[in-house]
């Protein structure tokens, strides 16, 4: 028994895998952001990065909702699906559970993914489907022109809020946590190493991968992320977090975080007073350790922690899926339609 | 043993009604399949309260069930009953409204305490005051013969107390000449984990039988032969599993996998629990955290190539209008099965109505239509929903089917189709990139192709955001604009081609038409019959599809001096129909939660024919 | 230098068009501004893309501004422009179709790159290649010009291209005989922070002027006289800013304080930009998470006895319907103002349609009547949405106001009410527990008392459950259910007695009557009147409520022999019109995102009165 | 300058605050809820709290969405408000902003919170409007008869998982707690005491109070919570977590939660090895400490937390509404709609 799908995912199946480059993942539109925005860089480093995955870009999907960042599937040579505001996560479930056989992106801004797509955002965190979801983070609603957005920072000046914002902005990474994710990182714009090898790790990472990005929206918050990002503040400002490592940071390597309590704190390297082996070290498997970090986040007196806060490994949603149908199908047999009609209590009437 | 009278009656009503939790619904539910296998025609009406559980003997807690059958062709539950099973006083109080004069009352006298005698609001007791005069009531001490038969029997007295809705239903059986049978198959069945229950369920039944055998209560016994129904196996069957079905039937016709994403919300939910159950059909159900999700995981999945749906009501409708636009632009196979209730906003969930026509055709941004089909009866669900699915899969469009509440619970006996005669549908995804065109469309439907993920070499990008013709990229241009939004205008308006014409029953001309569509079908099928019968002069058109109308509507409607359409909302139908057709069409509305009865659309055929509107 | 001649106009249509970049959007509202206060009347059509900032120099990145402006009424931004001034090739590419044939083109020579060119797909330079030949063009090196003005400042080149347009606006200022001073004052308040910028930009700006006054370029200068506009004060205004203007005028009157709950969307979010300005009136707005939350907020402040408003456009509408229909069975007073936009789903977002009429009337589950109303033009949206507050509060109802991205962006023009000469806006809190019932209803308008938290005594619950009649406690009993149903409709349908009967503009009778609504009502008046003027029996009239009708209208329908309908959409109003009185209405569409041009209305006159359709 | 809300404000304000008992918050309604369901409790828990809060009674508002629960404000002798499914957040939110000076609630289901209003949750967490939400998580929905819900637990058999769920369940003090709430706390149905004395700190935090309910649906998810509600397993499976004070618990208060690296984990204290100095001390101020502690929730080898998670001060929405709102009338003095409406360019036509 084999349906029109099994069809296609069999004869597709017969083609290897090309050798790509990432010219192979660059569509024929052209590209339309401001120039000098964020995106490029962070469209670059996906395309770089997707030969490496070895998998048909025909079996590659992008799907995003609505806003600048939302227009990145138009830019990639794979299948896409620029769908509405804040449902690309909930398009994307239902697609991967329809077809676990694709490889489904979902593209996203902080408006997009967090203030309207909130709900399916935090819902797709707990089913963990093998969706990997890069979520473009500029701070602001850029394609409406300049808004605050829920990651703005308190006291924002914007179109909305000429007095300054008064809400607290989400982590996006603390509520990814919250919300059960398995695997949940950040990068940014500006780190093109950096971000290639995140985007990686989300791509093999089985079940739901959250990538938050700092990025760049150079018309309606330019510099946002300077500090992050920019070579003269970025190794102060920065601890660059790897499982297994120490938390070190510094232009000169000369401080760490240790816990206080339960509370990180800075020391410095340099005194004598502490050295690496009093250091946290990162654990991504870890789930207690990543809220730790995460937490670290908006505190000032804190470097802002960049990198993989956990990967995990949980059911993944359509994996259950199919472990149910095959289930059944096991118990009652393959499912037969005329039977099915013809059940329960019939009578015939001649 | 006095020998029983056997009378031979054409059709009965009866009424089962008492607690939330005396089990009436399961008891009607028997009653209704005994019925069915015996032959009959039958239509039936649960009606329950919007809360779980009432408190015990309240006028709010009470559960009612309506069966009609007969050896003629039944197209309602039944105006009224001729007899009402009644398990408390709150339960005689609020359903004696519904019994004919002269019809018969069976009252559980144990039910018929003080306390609950308060509880209704009654200040004496009915079975005694002589207030139940014009009525033949039965008194039965239900509760306390159920005890007995289970004397001996080491259960609880909740347990006890549970069963006695089996002795009702023997006893109904017994006088309706009904095999025990059936029930007690499915009692053996049901509680073979529970071999207690089970042993109690099947005295008490066969006790209720025994009774109506051996006392001089009941001095008659009926005799309702079968219906000539059109030959066939059949079986009994709600609309919402039709529903369900449909999709199934139709997802393995097209061969291609059923995906369902929604979200439970009443009078819905069912289908999406009967959904559940077909794993070893590949169905895959998705319950999503709202409304939104339910449509937007159901668009993904057809993106994917799935057959996808999407099942709600009303409020649900209401969250998903933005995504059918979506579905509108991408042009992407979708059935979005609607079970209607009452509204506006929360309004009565568990009642039923038809007021959610015109947030189907118009309720979505911009120029979005969607071809919309609504269901006549409770088996026709899985007729409406298969060919929603036809629709849906040959002109790549969302498509509504819309049922209502009282389809969605209600059942009838179906004649089960033969798989192989129903429709083809024709799902075919394209594989070839040479000259591949995600938006280039088949000259006759004007569909475009379906390009499924997966497929080497057509890879290819689609959006809300406006798409130039052929290409499917982004256009703003202006041109373009008015040409997608005629061409999928004109795509809709095609399928008018591809369906049925409308079908007059009664003379094709005349003093009147009356018009129905959805749920009311039955309602006002009986009325125009008894009608005709008395011989005016009226006809009866049901309208399946809503959008677009069959070709001929216009040309019907005009040979009629006067049209009749008959609504449960303030008046949708007939709006699209006087606007299109410039008819002076009259409606008939009664918002009341309920279906019409067909009385009343009877008597307004008369005031219409008297010239009185 | 050669005295110029002077040349008088009635009316002029200016279009400036550049790169995104270009600041076209300020040197169109700086000409605006300054057109204003000379008394012309006018109106205007900002143009932008989608894109935030598209690269430079392509097509899809060209960002337009026209002005319409003369010593008569102008109605309409101008269906073409007889000036059009060029700052890149992309920009003249784009343009040239709304150049009237001998129009006016001003070219920024300097902006005609090689690289513009191809970018262009200019295979040669349009203005050398004789390919204009139709057009009298003036070819100006302004970026050069603008760099030599600048070249003592010490500034980047960067921010010399920024000021190029201020260049344009000066030689526009002198070849139409505009003061210089409004954008003097303008760019000295806003660069005060920027001594360098304000410099620069003075002096680019008299450069431009000082061009046109050496050169020998432009022989010709104009003189557009002032119209003969109402007395008053005057200032211009755009539809998004006089909506949120008429919020607080609304909230002024009623003495209440001001709540908006909103989401940002293009063409709507002005308005929530502009009432976050206004903290010391007490506004307040919320930036929502969505705009179910948007409504959902503004319902909660309602019950707390706020002006409550939430804005949007199509698919933010779509999501708030479940809410819209929570508000009509609380019975709150609520104003939701849609600002239309291309659909359908994300559609074209920066374009204006009129295809949310249908979504506006029907959108909602159940019967959920709420009153339409619809602004005309840009200032009208003041009015309108005033209207939309006097109605929501008095008849204690959400009210849907519509605009459309035309009206939003576009400005004209206002003659600036007098404050106390504005409607009254009754608003009444309850405070007397005795005999309170929250579902009682006033006599004439049928609305119920409006009693909020905080008042001692009066606690009650309301939800979106059906209510009990007068106690508004949950009901599921079915009379109460019809009635409820009923007395809502009705009481929608009494405003018909509360609005202004309908006008006709021409006679009351003859061959035919053209009917607009929303935003096109300036091209059909243009239209009809240009119509009329020459003897055709043409008459016009505007609907500004959609829902209920004016009560003459059905008669003034019956006494054409033809109606006509012009819409931005596939025929929405139309369908209602027809349906109500039978009417054989005719439609006139085009959906290209565009406003109509007068020239297509008047052509489809004609071709009606010629019985050609 | 006061408008017609102002005058209602005042007018009550003169009216002293009675001396309530439990029964005047009691409304004329008939409760109908099934017989035995727990929120008899819960509703009984509230309005015996109420006296004890001192606002009078036509200063509350209960705001809910649709579900079982939802039902609630009908019960409550107080303005209320019967929202639409899941967005009671939303309305409440918008209420207190335009009316700060009144007490408003939100009474919640499991679905109704965070399923179909998980984005308005998490938005009201961040904000930190000053209303209470309490969720009544009966891990079911029980209204529309007994599908599982977002906090079922993974496997369970209902209508909708005939084959059980493969959802993995939210931890909604997690949830909240991403979402940078300020006052988070679980409390139970049946342990009377202890709920009142939660709903008390609730109503008197400033901020955003939520406590998480377990409550027992006696029809569609009987006993779902009897192991932390019932004498029998109770003292074995459920920490009370106090401020200040070591985490012990056991029916003899015998054991104890320590940190072993970032992980709590059971210590015995009877057999010497640890004592009381070794044990975790509960700190409602730290939001890290909260994290750790939430964490435990779906650890089975993990006693149930139970308590005040977290209550820290942070802005509160409204009032900085406020705020802002004297700051433009100091400057700017008080807006003057004639004055507006002549504003900007204008000119005179005679
Ligand atoms: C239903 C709906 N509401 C609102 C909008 C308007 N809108 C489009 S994108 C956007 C926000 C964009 O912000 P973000 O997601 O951060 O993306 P960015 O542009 O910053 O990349 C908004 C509010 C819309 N298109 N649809
Ligand atoms: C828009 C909408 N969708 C769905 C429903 C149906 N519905 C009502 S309550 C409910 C879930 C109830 O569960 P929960 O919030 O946990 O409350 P409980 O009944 O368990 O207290 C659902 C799905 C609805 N009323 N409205
Ligand atoms: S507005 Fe900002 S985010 Fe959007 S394309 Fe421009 S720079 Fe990028
Ligand atoms: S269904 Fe469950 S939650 Fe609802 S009232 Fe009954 S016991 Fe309570
Ligand atoms: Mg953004
Ligand atoms: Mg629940």
């Amino acid at each position: 028994m084999s349906t029109r799908v099994d069809e296609i995912v069999r004869s597709s199946q017969m083609i290897g895998i090309p050798k790509y480059i990432a010219k192979d993942f660059q569509s024929d539109q052209d590209v339309r952001w401001c120039p000098g925005c964020g995106d490029y860089s962070i469209l670059a480093q996906t395309q770089r990065v997707m030969p490496d995955l070895a998998i048909p870009r025909h079996k590659m999907v992008f799907i995003s909702g609505i806003g600048c960042s939302s227009r990145f599937p138009y830019y990639m040579n794979t299948y896409g699906l620029h769908g509405i505001h804040g449902r690309a996560t909930a398009i994307a479930s239902g697609l991967k559970i329809a077809r676990p056989d694709l490889s489904v992106w979902v593209v996203t801004g902080d408006g997009d993914g967090i203030s309207i797509g909130g709900n399916h955002f935090i819902h797709l965190m707990r089913r963990n489907l093998d969706i990997n979801v890069l979520l473009f983070n500029n701070q602001i609603y850029g394609l409406t022109k300049g808004q605050y957005s829920p990651t703005s920072e308190m006291g924002k000046v914007t179109k909305s809020t000429p007095y300054g914002s008064i809400d607290y902005p989400f982590n996006p990474v603390s509520l990814a946590l919250g919300s059960s994710a398995t695997f949940v990182a950040r990068s940014l714009d500006r780190d093109p190493k950096h971000l290639q090898g995140i985007i990686k790790r989300a791509a093999e990472h089985k079940g739901t991968s959250f990538v938050e990005i700092y990025q760049n929206c150079n018309v309606f918050n330019d510099g946002a992320f300077f500090q992050f990002t920019e070579k003269e503040t970025k190794d102060d400002s920065v601890v660059f977090i790897e499982h297994g490592k120490p938390l070190i940071f510094g232009k000169e390597k000369d401080k760490g975080i240790r816990l206080h309590g339960f509370s990180p704190e800075v020391v410095s390297l340099k005194d004598g007073k502490y050295s690496v082996s009093d250091l946290l070290v990162h654990d991504e498997k870890d789930t207690t350790l990543s809220f730790i970090l995460a937490d670290m986040t908006y505190k000032s007196h804190l470097p802002r922690p960049v990198g993989i806060f956990l990967a995990i490994d949980r059911p993944v949603y359509e994996d259950e899926v199919e472990k149910q149908i095959a289930f059944a199908k096991e118990k009652r047999g393959e499912g037969d339609i005329v039977r099915l009609l013809n059940s329960g209590d019939t009578w015939i009437v001649q | 043993m006095a020998e029983k009278k056997v009378r031979s009656l054409d059709e009965v009503t009866i009424r089962f009604a008492g607690d939330s939790g005396d089990g009436m619904q399961l008891t009607g539910t028997q009653f209704t399949n005994t019925t069915a296998i015996l032959g009959n025609d039958l239509s039936t009406l649960p009606d329950y309260p919007a809360e779980i559980r009432a408190p015990a003997g309240t006028l709010f807690g009470v559960s009612g069930f309506q069966i009609h059958f007969g050896s003629t062709k039944i197209h309602t539950p039944g105006d009224q009953c001729d007899v009402l099973v009644a398990m408390n006083p709150a339960a005689l109080k609020v359903n004696l409204v519904s019994l004919v004069d002269g019809g018969t009352i069976i009252a559980n006298t144990d039910g018929f305490t003080d306390k609950n005698l308060k509880l209704a609001g009654y200040a004496q007791n009915p079975l005694k005051d002589g207030s139940l005069d014009k009525y033949q009531v039965h008194a039965v001490d239900i509760s306390k013969l159920t005890a007995l038969a289970l004397q001996d029997l080491n259960i609880s007295s909740k347990l006890i107390d549970r069963s006695k809705n089996f002795f009702a239903l023997g006893m109904m059986y017994w006088i309706y000449n009904r095999p025990l049978e059936p029930t007690i198959e499915w009692i053996k069945s049901k509680f073979t984990q529970k071999p207690e229950i089970l042993e109690a369920n099947l005295r008490v039944l066969k006790a209720g039988w025994n009774f109506g055998e051996t006392t001089e209560i009941f001095s008659v016994r009926y005799e309702v032969g079968p219906a000539k129904l059109a030959p066939g196996r059949y079986r009994n069957i709600t609309g919402n599993q039709a529903i369900a079905w449909g999709l199934m039937a139709a997802a393995k016709k097209a061969n291609l996998d059923l995906f369902l994403g929604s979200y439970p919300i009443t009078p819905a939910s069912e289908i999406l629990h009967e959904l559940s159950l077909y794993k070893s059909f590949s169905v895959k159900t998705f319950q999503a955290e709202d409304e939104i999700a339910g449509i937007s995981s159901a668009i993904g999945a057809s993106f994917g190539g799935a057959l996808a749906a999407t099942t709600t009501s009303g409020p649900g409708l209401a969250l998903k209008t933005e995504a059918m636009g979506l579905a509108v632009i991408l042009e992407l196979p979708l059935i979005i099965c609607n079970v209607q209730r009452g509204g506006p906003s929360t309004g009565l969930p568990t009642k039923t109505e038809q007021s959610d026509l015109l947030q189907a055709l118009y309720g979505r941004n911009g120029e979005a239509p969607v071809p919309v089909i609504a269901a006549a009866t409770p088996s026709d669900c899985f007729d409406a929903t298969f060919e929603a699915a036809r629709i849906a899969v040959k002109y790549m469009t969302p498509v509504m089917m819309l049922s209502d509440g009282y389809l969605g619970n209600g059942s009838e006996p179906w004649l089960i189709p033969d798989f192989n005669a129903l429709p083809e549908i024709p799902a075919k995804f394209v594989t070839n990139p040479e000259g591949f065109l995600p938006y280039s469309r088949d000259e006759e439907t004007l569909s475009r192709p379906w390009a499924i993920p997966g497929t080497p070499g057509l890879q290819h990008r689609i959006g809300g955001l406006e798409k130039e013709h052929l290409t499917g990229n982004v256009s703003y241009d202006p041109e373009n604009h008015d040409k997608m939004v005629r061409l999928r205008a004109e795509k809709i308006e095609r399928i008018a081609n591809d369906i049925p014409l409308a079908q007059v029953e009664g003379d094709t001309e005349g003093e009147l038409l009356v018009i129905s569509w959805g749920g009311t079908y039955g309602a006002i099928r009986t009325a125009v019959n008894r009608q005709r019968q008395k011989g005016s002069s009226v006809s009866h058109l049901h309208l399946r599809y809503l959008n677009p109308f069959p070709r001929n509507l216009g040309e019907i409607l005009y040979r009629f001096r006067n049209i009749m359409v008959p609504e449960i909302n303030l008046g949708q139908l007939i709006r699209i129909l006087r606007s299109k057709y410039l008819v002076p069409a009259i409606g008939f509305d009664r918002v009341r939660g309920l279906p019409f009865k067909s009385v009343e659309i009877e008597k307004e055929i008369e005031d219409i024919l008297k010239g009185k509107k």
